[in-house]
């Protein structure tokens, strides 16, 4: 029978073929990253110094088995891309979540309770975002010495403001409402009511925000090798490759154009991932 | 000739076309009050947004015509249609603390009408707006005039739109519920005001209301809808006397009485529902949309 | 009531800026890599090295190097820096004026190119085109500027040789300029052939800047407006007659610009930040590029002075977001 | 579009036609530019960090002048000093100072500008790092046109450090009278350029010394424009926004060199090297020795520096004087295994260490490393690779906590043995890295041997013996490509200055 309501409620959100497009990608990205040893066709690390800078297949010239072409060190680009997969994703993983949580939870508690705890904490972010990013990253890597765990730590240390901010804020309107009040009334305790009336209505938000970070995660770990700070050893990563390539853009340009690319679609993906979420959730749109 | 009329209007939903209004047809004549009353969905401020041309993204006009002053709309292209719409008629929209731009001062947001589109002078369509001001009892319209949209009240706002409504003479205003956002006490004299100056300036009025009670006050004719359809239409002494159609009978029997405050209420029996589903249903098999 | 809050937000600046300080002096002292080592070539004793650190003074304990560092500060001495034995106070200040303009110039392109995105995108609404200006402010975000600025090199420094490539003003140009803003200043003196010099070395390093900032203002006031255009006022204007272009740039717009504001002014503290790549990629003499210099060269005093002119340029330009949205909001301006 | 070779130098050339903002064509060349590599933190050539950064040294040459004059194949030539020596029992050092040459502020350079010169070096509170050699002479007195000074301490390369790091004469009334912040705002010397503007980071503008005592230079104005990014500094060349440029890819040197532009590249006094350090794994010499067999030095240098560098197998490179061809350690893969056998290791269970290097501080210095683990690998030694900052390798190397292997260039222009093998061999100096006590008892009497042709001999024997130990891996002398437009002949300098006064309109 017709639905006899005035048609409102029938307003659905399809889903956007571009959170189809990224999803399938960064599955594909988790497929690669899992499986890299059976997936790639070579090992990522063995150089032969007599196949340097082979073409992709499609060019002549090319080698059998070295799909994308090889770098100066006659190390396959194909495989080194999958690999470097492993250390984008888990750079995007970790890292974008303890970002997260700290982020999160420190705005939470901010903008919840309120009183001494936000005066605090709202200055604690005041002073971390008076430092300059990138230049805070590269002190910070100076310090403690380059590697994974310092990227990682250099990601949640610039980035958990990110969180901290908008959680605080929407912490903020959402104990101003009267739902919350209720709550109280029935006699849960502050963090009670915290943890289950607030967060609950706060976590969309903080969804939206995670995938955005593990773009920015992606992001920042290619600018730390740009500045020949990234990861030391000889493991792949997407930043180094570009580095690298650099060099000899003229000569090979497929060593910088294909992680390239890989990396400008993954941080696509991330970040149509994040809007999608947010317009499933945000009910204001109609 | 009437001076707005509808014809056989249906309007569907652009991405799963379920209709929301099935051919509506309705007259408005120079000078007359004409109420449009149903239940709230059954798409009675639709019809008004139709013919102002300001319908959501969402909605589209699946058939029909729409008639003002002698030329179906509908016919016309954009920039043809918004001219005469924005000189022939104009809207008392329902809720004055979100209808007026809160970042720009109130005088600007009636003379800009008058000035932009009609093309008047700026000191005519001040004097204009001043005049106005003072009709809708507004004291020292002049400050108000440079005053912002926050630093009123809700009723102040109020009066500032119909101002605005009848600043430009149009023939026809459409005034979609303008008194529900508005607590009891100030409805009253807001639907006195809008009834006093309709009188006066002769405006044919299309009266969107869910209030049987405002209808008998303010009307001279109306339409009852449920689900999109017209049910009735009749002079207002005739409804009010013999309603036709059960569930407009029934939506009476529902409706408090100013007169007889402690009436008891009966709501709409589920028989009478349960006959307009099926009429509705025949309807959409007819049209299978 | 305005006394009040401005007290307030000043004590709260005092408090971020000693914070930064003591911050970023126990970072840089922990940072492996003595400077003195650096300095020492072959054959040096360790005697040397002790002197040279005595010398420096960076042989006392990180609390007091600090004292002495902010009695300095207070009689505005920001110490000498090592690599270039200049008063760091002098450095930093002489550097300053490049990245704000290069920073102001890329907001400007930013908020134009991320504007006319957001309207057109409000316009086209619903249509393939607003599909596609999204999927471009996505791409747009997703490249780190320093990325943007590679690719600019390779298009219009090399491959069609239009822009400069490097340097801020062409060197054989002998510049009659008193203050460090070259390019205020070339305006003001009514000098295009310099202004047109400067904007030609400029151009391509405030794009890489403003590309990315412009996708996130783009997205934010698009957003901003796509909430504007369901309220009643923009509906009630079209039932006056209004065209489309006309209700989105006069009765929605100006109303949706005072949300994104504040978030543009936090955007334009990391754009300053985030100078550093871009200026070190273009070689453009700003507060970036002499930045990594410090941090490789590990002149602390250097990178101490930088890290706190950084964090009062951030305090002020949130003072000046803030101050500019009490201005343009009518409900706080009569409050 | 097919981004190859071809495609790319159509669409450069049509680039280069369409160049709209005037850019400087090929032709004739009035004002030479300069893209130079590093920025030049301070114009105190004497004093600071600045002042042993080899890299800057170009710079200084052009606006002053050393004690002595080192011409571009390292030999040295009268400059300041016209003669120069000691007296017969070596207690005293004398020097003739030259006469006529003006400083740039046209007051006269005399006896007393050398004197004060030596004085202010030796003295250890103006931060002079290279205290320790000046120090061995003491008083210095000027007698008419000659400095004497008494010999504290013999160092038989004291006349070489006079055309070396710091070996710089400044103007002594000037300097007293401006000071240091003066003198860094204002410098003045007696080189073959002016300084006429310097903006810090961006550029300086050098304006030719007519009056200059070995000739006025050829360019009247040269502008030295500072590009730290090698690609930029490329595009600059390219472009024709500059005209000389130093240190890029070789890949791009070898797209250019007879492209639009013109190119030349020479060996340098700078040669690559692993540091050993003896602790765990490397005390044990078959790890060392096979480590050295296994690298196949020239196939590293034509794959990946494509053919620019010079295999080396000691700390000495030919231009050097203690430099012994007959010394050889050679590329020999199955001999590694066997010595790796001998103590137990194979490429299943490969012998264990760290390699430490830098990243993008020297051409391809990370590359070299990943490539050398990678034959390493073949022949059973597994290097796990850490990447550091160029400070941090100066902080752990002073408190010998570098790892068993680290990657290092050394720099050495004045090509003497001492400042070579000799600091970075010799255990107790806070520079070297391996400390066995026999190093130390054949280096220790060299330093002070007094008979030139016998003390180049006792280095020799140092070399060959650190050779057949492996105490040491050289790997390669670095070769520096200049990049320059056809319009100006550059004359490359081995010590791998680049110095504009010797560049002409070719």
């Amino acid at each position: 029978m017709a639905d006899l309501t005035d048609g409102r409620g029938a307003v659905k959100r399809r889903i956007g073929t571009r959170l189809w497009l990224a999803g399938g990608w960064l599955t594909l990205l988790l497929l690669a990253a899992v499986f890299a040893p059976l997936v790639a066709p070579q090992d990522p690390l063995a150089q032969d110094l007599f196949l340097t800078r082979l073409p992709p297949f499609w060019e002549e010239g090319a080698e059998a088995g070295y799909w994308l072409g090889t770098d100066s060190l006659g190390r396959d680009v194909l495989s080194r891309i999958i690999y470097g997969a492993r250390l984008a994703l888990v750079v995007a993983l970790v890292a974008g979540s303890i970002t997260c949580l700290i982020g999160s939870a420190l705005g939470l508690m901010a903008g919840f309770l309120r009183g001494w705890v936000d005066l605090v904490i709202s200055r604690l972010i005041d002073i971390w975002m008076a430092f300059p990013p990138v230049l805070f990253s590269i002190l910070l890597i100076a310090v403690i010495g380059p590697g994974l765990h310092s990227i990682i730590l250099a990601i949640v240390i610039i980035d958990w403001t990110r969180f901290a901010r908008v959680v605080r804020a929407e912490a903020m309107a959402q104990g101003a409402m009267d739902y919350v009040a209720s709550a109280q009334v029935a006699g849960r305790g502050r963090i009670g009511t915290m943890l289950r009336e607030i967060l609950p209505n706060v976590l969309p938000t903080i969804v939206v925000l995670l995938t955005l970070e593990m773009g920015i995660a992606v992001i920042v770990e290619a600018i730390l090798s740009f500045v020949n700070l990234s990861i030391s050893t000889d493991d792949p990563t997407w930043g180094g490759m570009i580095a690298e390539g650099r060099a000899s853009v003229y000569q090979a340009w497929w060593v910088l154009v294909f992680p390239l690319i890989t990396l400008f679609l993954t941080v696509l993906a991330f970040s149509q991932l994040g809007e999608g979420l947010k317009d499933r959730f945000d009910p204001v749109l109609r | 000739m009437s001076f707005l009329s509808v014809k056989n209007l249906t309007l569907r939903l652009r991405d799963n076309r379920a209709p929301l209004l099935r051919d509506v047809s309705l007259e408005v004549s120079a000078g007359e009050v004409h109420g449009l009353v149903g239940e709230s969905g059954a798409g009675k401020s639709m019809i008004g947004k139709a013919v102002l041309g300001i319908l959501p993204r969402a909605v589209e006009i699946a058939g029909g015509e729409i008639w003002l002053d002698g030329v179906d709309l509908l016919t016309l292209p954009p920039a043809a249609r918004r001219k005469r719409v924005g000189g022939l008629a104009a809207l008392i929209p329902q809720d004055p603390l979100t209808a007026l731009n809160p970042s720009r001062r109130i005088g600007p947001q009636i003379t800009d009408r008058l000035v932009d589109i009609l093309g008047w002078k700026r000191t005519e369509a001040e004097a204009r707006a001043l005049d106005l001001l003072g009709e809708v009892q507004i004291n020292d319209p002049a400050r108000v005039m440079r005053q912002y949209p926050h630093e009123l009240s809700g009723g102040m706002r109020q009066r500032i739109l119909i101002a605005s409504a009848f600043a430009a003479e149009p023939k026809l205003i459409v005034a979609d519920e303008p008194t529900t956002a508005l607590d009891v006490t100030v409805q009253k004299q807001i639907l006195r005001l809008i009834a006093g100056m309709q009188a006066r300036h002769g405006t044919a009025l299309l009266f969107v209301t869910h209030d049987l009670g405002v209808v008998s006050k303010v009307c001279q004719s109306l339409s009852v809808l449920y689900a999109g359809r017209i049910l009735e239409q009749s002079t207002v002494r005739d409804f009010f006397a013999a309603p036709t159609h059960p569930y407009s009978a029934a939506l009476l029997g529902a409706t408090p009485k100013y007169t007889d405050p402690e009436g008891s209420l009966t709501p709409v029996p589920e028989a009478i529902i349960a006959r307009l589903r099926a009429e509705i249903a025949a309807y959409d098999e007819a049209h299978h949309g | 009531m305005f006394w009040q809050k401005l007290i307030a937000r000043i004590g709260t600046t005092a408090v971020t800026l000693i914070g930064v300080a003591v911050i970023v002096f126990v970072v840089i002292r922990v940072v492996p890599g003595n400077p003195v080592a650096m300095m020492l070539p072959p054959g040096a004793t360790e005697a040397d090295v002790a002197r040279l650190t005595a010398l420096y003074g960076l042989d006392k304990s990180i609390p007091a190097q600090f004292l002495i560092w902010v009695q300095g500060v207070l009689q505005g001495d920001f110490g000498t820096s090592i690599t270039t034995r200049q008063p760091v106070l002098d450095l930093v200040l002489g550097r300053l004026p490049a990245t704000l303009e290069l920073s102001i110039m890329a907001l400007v392109m930013a908020v134009i190119i991320g504007g006319i995105a957001a309207l057109t995108g409000t316009r086209l609404r619903g249509t393939k085109a607003e599909g596609a200006i999204d999927v471009a402010n996505g791409m747009a975000l997703s490249v780190p500027d320093f990325l943007w600025g590679l690719a600019l090199i390779l298009l219009f420094g090399v491959l069609v040789p239009v822009f400069h490539i490097s340097g801020r003003v062409t060197p054989s140009l002998d510049l009659p300029f008193t203050t460090g803003f070259y390019l205020f200043e070339s305006l003001f003196r009514l000098r295009f052939d310099l202004w047109a010099d400067i904007v030609s070395h400029m151009l391509m390093p405030a794009l890489a800047l403003a590309i990315p900032l412009a996708a996130i203002i783009g997205q934010l006031l698009k957003q901003s407006l796509k909430e504007t255009m369901h309220l009643d006022y923009v509906t009630l204007s079209r039932t006056k007659g209004y065209g489309e272009n006309h209700v989105i740039t006069r009765e929605a717009l100006p109303n949706a610009i005072l949300p994104t504001l504040t978030l543009v002014g936090v955007q334009f503290t990391f754009l300053i930040g985030g100078t550093v790549i871009v200026e070190r990629l273009f070689s453009y003499e700003g507060l970036g590029n002499m930045a990594i210099d410090a941090v490789i060269n590990r002149d602390l005093p250097l990178i101490q002075g930088i890290v706190i002119l950084f964090a009062v340029i951030f305090t002020a330009v949130n003072l000046v977001v803030d101050l500019l949205y009490t201005v343009l909001n009518p409900r706080l301006r009569h409050g | 579009m097919k981004l190859n070779r071809r495609s790319l130098l159509k669409l450069s050339a049509a680039g280069a036609a369409l160049s709209l903002t005037g850019l400087p064509a090929f032709a004739a060349i009035d004002e030479l530019v300069i893209a130079y590599n590093v920025n030049l933190p301070s114009w105190d050539p004497t004093v600071g960090p600045s002042a042993v950064n080899p890299t800057i040294q170009g710079i200084y040459q052009s606006v002053f002048d050393q004690y002595i004059l080192q011409q571009p194949d390292l030999s040295p030539a009268p400059g300041l000093l016209t003669e120069w020596g000691w007296n017969d029992d070596r207690t005293q050092v004398w020097m003739t100072v030259r006469e006529g040459v003006k400083w740039h502020d046209g007051s006269d350079f005399t006896a007393e500008d050398v004197a004060w010169s030596l004085a202010r070096v030796a003295n250890p509170d103006t931060g002079s790092p290279i205290q320790f050699v000046w120090g061995t002479l003491k008083n210095h007195r000027v007698e008419g046109n000659k400095v004497i000074a008494d010999v504290a301490q013999f160092d038989p390369t004291i006349f070489k450090w006079m055309y070396f790091l710091t070996g710089y004469v400044l103007p002594k009334a000037y300097y007293e009278k401006v000071g240091a912040e003066g003198f860094e705002a204002a410098p003045v010397g007696t080189g073959p350029y002016m300084v006429e503007k310097f903006e810090r980071n961006a550029y300086v503008r050098l304006k030719a010394n007519e009056a200059y005592w070995g000739g006025a230079p050829e360019f009247k104005t040269v502008t030295i424009k500072f590009v730290t990014d090698s690609a930029a500094r490329v595009a600059e060349v390219e472009s024709g926004n500059a005209h000389v440029t130093l240190e890029m890819p070789y890949e791009e040197y070898d797209r250019l060199k007879n492209g639009p532009l013109a190119g030349v590249a020479t060996p340098v006094s700078d040669i690559g090297m692993i540091f050993l350090n003896d602790i765990d794994v490397m005390l044990d010499p078959n790890v060392r020795k096979a480590a050295a067999l296994a690298i196949d030095k020239q196939t590293i240098i034509d794959r990946l520096l494509s053919g620019y560098g010079v295999a080396i197998d000691t700390l000495q490179t030919p231009e050097y004087e203690a430099y012994d061809a007959s010394i050889k350690v050679g590329y020999d893969p199955e001999k590694a295994k066997e010595l790796l056998a001998a103590s137990g290791y194979s490429p299943e269970n490969p012998v264990k260490f760290k390699i430490q290097t830098t990243k993008g501080f020297k051409p391809k210095d990370y590359e070299m490393v990943q490539a050398i683990v990678g034959l390493w690998r073949k022949v059973g030694i597994e290097a796990e690779i850490e990447v550091y900052e160029i400070a941090k390798h100066y902080e752990l190397r002073a408190a010998d906590q570098l790892a068993p292997a680290a990657f290092y260039n050394w720099g050495n222009s004045v090509g003497d043995p001492t400042t070579s093998t000799g600091f970075a061999m010799f255990g107790p100096s806070p520079h070297s890295v391996w400390d066995g006590a026999d190093l130390i008892e054949k280096i220790a009497p060299l330093w002070g041997e007094a008979d030139e042709a016998k003390r180049i001999a006792g280095w020799k024997e140092v070399d060959r013996y650190i050779a057949e130990n492996a105490l040491v891996i050289p790997l390669l002398q670095y070769v520096q490509p200049i990049l320059h437009a056809p319009g100006v002949k550059v004359v490359p300098h081995a010590s791998g200055a680049l110095l504009p006064h010797l560049m002409t309109r070719g």
